[in-house]
């Protein structure tokens, strides 16, 4: 009998092993063509581990309890894992196109594409908590990688707040362990479920809550994660919103997975609702008041967090396809609105006020940045307008037409916020200098590839949503539980 | 009643380990080390801190052996200098 | 009067978490669950180590990875590898000496004293990561033991003429080695069995480990530890030194 | 969610001491058990780092408090192996293996303060850091200079 080797690990060892290297080499001149080899590998990586359960170190059951660590794959998460290391990849490719580009970015972005697909694919709690520690250690050092003292600033802030909730979070977990006797998380729910809840457990789902504002951004960490992407480098900033979006799925399906179907979670669910609606709304005002453009996108990814968390927090099957599918397409338009944002700042610079009149120097980067404030807004037939439709319906089916409301109007709020950012940019008349000015600047070959990459994607998502879906629907049938108002 | 063990690979292994990383900790160590002393001395501290569990040795020969490494990697890192 | 209300805010919510604290703790009532397996079954004397090396190897895998990004980070905020070195250039750059670097270090007594006592702790640090599947100890322990042994003679003697000439590039090489030890240890585990950081009692009929009467079971963890703790020290070392020079700063930004 | 203040709290740490005083005489006098006593001072620990985090406006003071934080964690996490009567996992050749087995306390939490203890060293390496350039900067440790949004 032949058994097929199950490589799942490899999609967290990998990564983990080539950034050692590219730490150690540093500033060798091979890096560049490293960093695309690396840039392409990822890509196969997904593929590499079968579906099912993964034990480390061959420590399976023993006497009815999962006694090492586990990773659960299925397709969702193969998804998810896929879109992660796309944009990586893509991040990486417009990283070669930079100046000053060196091991220790390269390292960074690889251990942080390592630690989230770890986190969510773990189905144990420390090993989540130890692989989200290292991310926030990885989003400190790409923001301070820009090297200006608002970036250091910020990075200290994120660095304090990091220190507390990743401390807040291990008090919850060892809440939880001396609550239930086991860190699996499966194991985990079944004892909450033939247990009585004790005041040990609330203080445990608390703590878990705090660890899931903090790693994702809502509020109340809101101004300080809007605050990192803005100054971190704008490409890298799209790769620090896919680090946060990922956390954000996984830590809200473990929330789920532990205590969903519970009599005590309901209040919590309130809670993860609200805390959604406010990010959703906080986040689109605060984009409205912005001169920067990387501000505004960062107060947008803000907002789109909450999106995504509403449609977990909902918690029904079609509430929780809807939120990793609107996670997914974040990715990818998010990403493409700041790799513009990057394309933007090479021409000349992120504030609004001294852009204007770029439509005639590059139209191609134009029309693909439209596309992607398009699809941000909502609107067919780009991949935002499925994701939000489903969204709005799970919210329906709950019977919470509150919710629906509030995310068409924060929709509303972010086409104009976006068409704004758009005219200043692009349709803004400017004077016949700055023309000459942007004509002397060069844009990199590899952003704009990158770019045209993420737009194909929003256009095919856009057109063949099922694609994604269908992958997605068997795990949230499992996870969710249908309920009403 | 001391038994005195055998001196195969099976006990010795591990002190090898740590000749092995207090030769690596030796090539680092500039100053001219006085190799009498700490020999000595070794072996006193190695007495007193006895032997690890299951190894049953009068003293402990990992410390010792790592301290010979140290020594070794010192005067190799001396003769290199020069 | 902004501020008030933002204190208000601020005190309402650390009060409830501190009432929330309070009261989860006081009615913990610990379950055994998955320790009850944990102790009994049998893979090396410190049970601790076996846990941290055999059952749950992967989070310590996770936890070394973190040593080597903080590292990584702090050398990055000393100016190595920016895409833009200009505050640290603002900060450091029109600096007529370097105050750190200059101090010579303590009186001849503590000069004396000091090479003996971090050789002796040195070697003590090998002692301990060596004991570590067998005694309380392991590879953190002892290479904060090496790491500290360092420190003392960074103290007395100055970083400039140090005896334990721990450069970055001896460190930086240690710390990479040692992760990649770890790493490609556990995938000789996917090699053999199909699982990832598997404890390989046993290869082609030899022991991994040679170790006398119970202590077969020791596998690949004596490596293990060996790894962290070449790790741990070369980390806790290099952070030492960043913090405690300037050259690396002003070295970064001339660059 | 904002890190610092204008006006200097940190005079009520004073009540820490006072707390601790307390338990070790409820251990001593009225015989308090142990593991309960652990869980207070942890969960105490716990809130007086996360008061200094807030409301002490110096940036150390913030990190030493981060650090308290944290090892009110890792006395939570050590105090839950507890067993009372029990004694190291570690086996010695002489043991019995049954008896041993329900005598140790338990390795999981032990092993995942030590986890847990290099993680806050590594995170307390780059904010020292951090607070080494901005001393350098602004000659200052007060946070709400350093820590200041703009």
């Amino acid at each position: 009998m032949v058994k097929i080797m199950n490589l799942l690990p490899l999609i967290v060892v990998y990564p983990l092993i080539m950034a050692i290297i590219f730490n150690y080499i540093y500033k060798s001149k091979v890096i560049r063509i490293l960093a695309l080899l690396m840039a392409l590998s990822l890509i196969i990586l997904p593929f590499l581990g079968s579906y099912g359960t993964y034990f480390f170190g061959a420590h399976g059951m023993e006497s009815g309890l999962i006694s090492g660590i586990a990773y659960i794959f299925n397709p969702a998460k193969q998804i998810i894992i896929f879109t992660l290391m796309l944009i990586g990849s893509l991040v990486l490719i417009t990283g070669i196109g930079e100046k000053r580009v060196n091991g220790l970015f390269v390292s960074l972005l690889l251990m942080g594409l390592a630690s989230v697909s770890a986190v969510v694919l773990a189905d144990d709690l420390f090993n989540i908590y130890v692989f989200y520690e290292i991310v926030a250690i990885v989003q400190t050092g790409l923001v301070i990688a820009s090297g200006t003292e608002k970036a250091y600033k910020s990075a200290f802030r994120y660095m304090i707040m990091g220190n507390m909730a990743g401390s807040l979070l291990l008090l919850g977990i060892a809440f939880l362990l001396s609550a239930t006797g086991t860190l699996n998380i499966s194991d985990m729910h079944n004892y909450l479920a033939n247990n009585p809840a004790t005041p040990t457990i609330y203080g445990g789902l608390l703590m878990l809550i705090i660890g899931l504002c903090y790693g994702s951004g809502l509020p109340p960490f809101h101004t300080v994660k809007a605050d990192i992407y803005a100054r971190a480098k704008p490409f890298v900033a799209s790769m620090l919103q896919t680090y946060s979006k990922a956390i954000l799925v996984a830590i809200m399906l473990v929330i789920l997975k532990l205590f969903g179907g519970l009599s005590y979670f309901n209040t919590a669910h309130g809670a993860l609702i609200a805390l959604s609606i406010f990010g959703m709304v906080f986040g689109v005002v605060m984009a409205l008041l912005q001169s920067d453009y990387k501000k505004l996108l960062s107060y947008h990814a803000i907002s789109q967090v909450g999106y995504v968390a509403a449609g977990l927090a909902i918690g029904t099957p079609l509430g929780i396809v809807a939120g990793i599918f609107h996670a997914i397409n974040n990715f990818i338009y998010k990403s493409a609105l700041f790799l513009g944002a990057h394309i933007v700042s090479q021409k000349k610079s992120s504030n609004l006020a001294k852009l204007g009149g770029l439509l005639p120097i590059m139209p191609t980067v134009a029309f693909m940045i439209l596309c992607a404030k398009l699809a941000i807004s909502g609107v067919p037939p780009f991949n935002g307008f499925q994701s939000k439709l489903l969204l709005a319906e799970a919210a329906m089916n709950v019977n919470m037409p509150e919710l629906a409301i509030i995310m068409i109007l924060v929709s509303v709020g972010t086409f104009v916020s976006m068409m704004k950012a758009f005219y200043l940019i692009f349709l803004k008349p400017c004077s016949e200098e700055q023309i000459k000015e942007y004509k002397t600047t060069k844009v990199s070959k590899y952003s704009i590839f990158s770019l045209a990459v993420l737009t194909i994607l929003c256009i095919l998502l856009g057109i063949y949503p099922d694609i994604v879906i269908n992958q997605i629907t068997p795990y949230a049938n499992e996870i969710g539980r249908i309920w009403t108002l | 009643m001391i038994n005195y063990g055998l001196i195969t690979i099976n006990t010795m292994f591990l002190s090898l380990v740590g000749m092995l990383v207090g030769f690596l900790l030796g090539i680092t160590i500039n100053t001219k080390l006085n190799i009498w002393f700490y020999l000595i001395v070794g072996v006193f501290i190695a007495y007193m801190l006895g032997s690890l569990p299951y190894y049953n040795f009068p003293m402990s020969y990992s410390f010792i052996l790592s301290l010979v490494g140290l020594l070794f990697g010192n005067i190799i890192n001396k003769v290199f200098k020069k | 009067m902004s501020y008030i209300n933002r204190e208000i805010a601020v005190s309402l919510s650390f009060m409830f978490f501190g009432a929330a604290i309070l009261y989860s703790v006081y009615n913990i009532n610990v379950v055994e669950g998955v320790n009850a397996i944990y102790t009994h079954s049998y893979i090396i004397p410190n049970f601790v180590t076996a846990v941290l090396f055999d059952w749950r190897g992967f989070d310590t895998l996770g936890e070394c990875l973190i040593l080597i990004n903080s590292v990584l980070v702090t050398g990055m905020v000393f100016g190595r590898g920016l895409f833009n070195s200009e505050f640290l250039k603002e900060v450091y750059g029109n600096q007529k000496k370097l105050n750190i670097d200059e101090i010579e270090g303590f009186t001849p007594i503590i000069k004396v004293l000091a090479i003996p006592m971090s050789i002796i702790l040195m070697i003590l640090g090998v002692y301990v990561i060596l004991g570590g599947h067998i005694t309380p100890g392991g590879g953190f322990q002892g290479g904060s033991l090496i790491a500290a042994s360092y420190i003392l003679a960074i103290v007395s003697f100055g970083i400039r003429n140090c005896p334990i000439n721990f450069n970055h590039k001896f460190l930086e090489t240690l710390e990479s080695f040692g992760a990649l030890i770890f790493l490609i240890l556990g995938l000789t585990g996917i090699a053999v069995s199909g699982y990832y950081l598997l404890n390989i009692h046993s290869l082609f009929g030899m022991n991994v480990f040679p170790s006398p009467t119970g202590l077969e079971n020791a596998g690949i963890i004596p490596y293990l530890n060996t790894a962290v703790g070449l790790k741990v020290l070369a980390g806790l070392s290099t952070i030492t030194t960043l913090l405690s020079s300037e050259r690396v700063i002003v070295k970064n930004i001339s660059d | 969610m904002i890190l610092y203040y204008d006006i200097n709290y940190d005079i009520i740490l004073i009540l820490y001491p006072i707390i601790e005083i307390a338990i070790i005489l409820l251990i001593l006098v009225m015989n308090m058990d142990l593991q309960l006593a652990s869980f207070i001072t942890a969960g105490i620990l716990a809130i007086v780092g996360l008061y200094g985090v807030f409301f002490v406006d110096n940036v150390l003071k913030k990190i030493i408090a981060l650090s308290a934080l944290g090892n009110g964690v890792n006395l939570t996490l050590i105090a839950i192996g507890y067993k009372a009567g029990g004694i190291v996992p570690i086996k010695m050749p002489s043991m019995e293996f049954t008896m041993f087995a329900t005598k140790a306390v338990y390795p999981l939490p032990q092993a995942l303060v030590l986890t847990n203890i290099v993680i806050e060293a590594s995170m307390l390496a780059i904010m020292l850091a951090l607070s080494i350039v901005f001393y350098k900067k602004y000659k200052t440790l007060k946070a709400s200079i350093i820590l200041k949004e703009d």
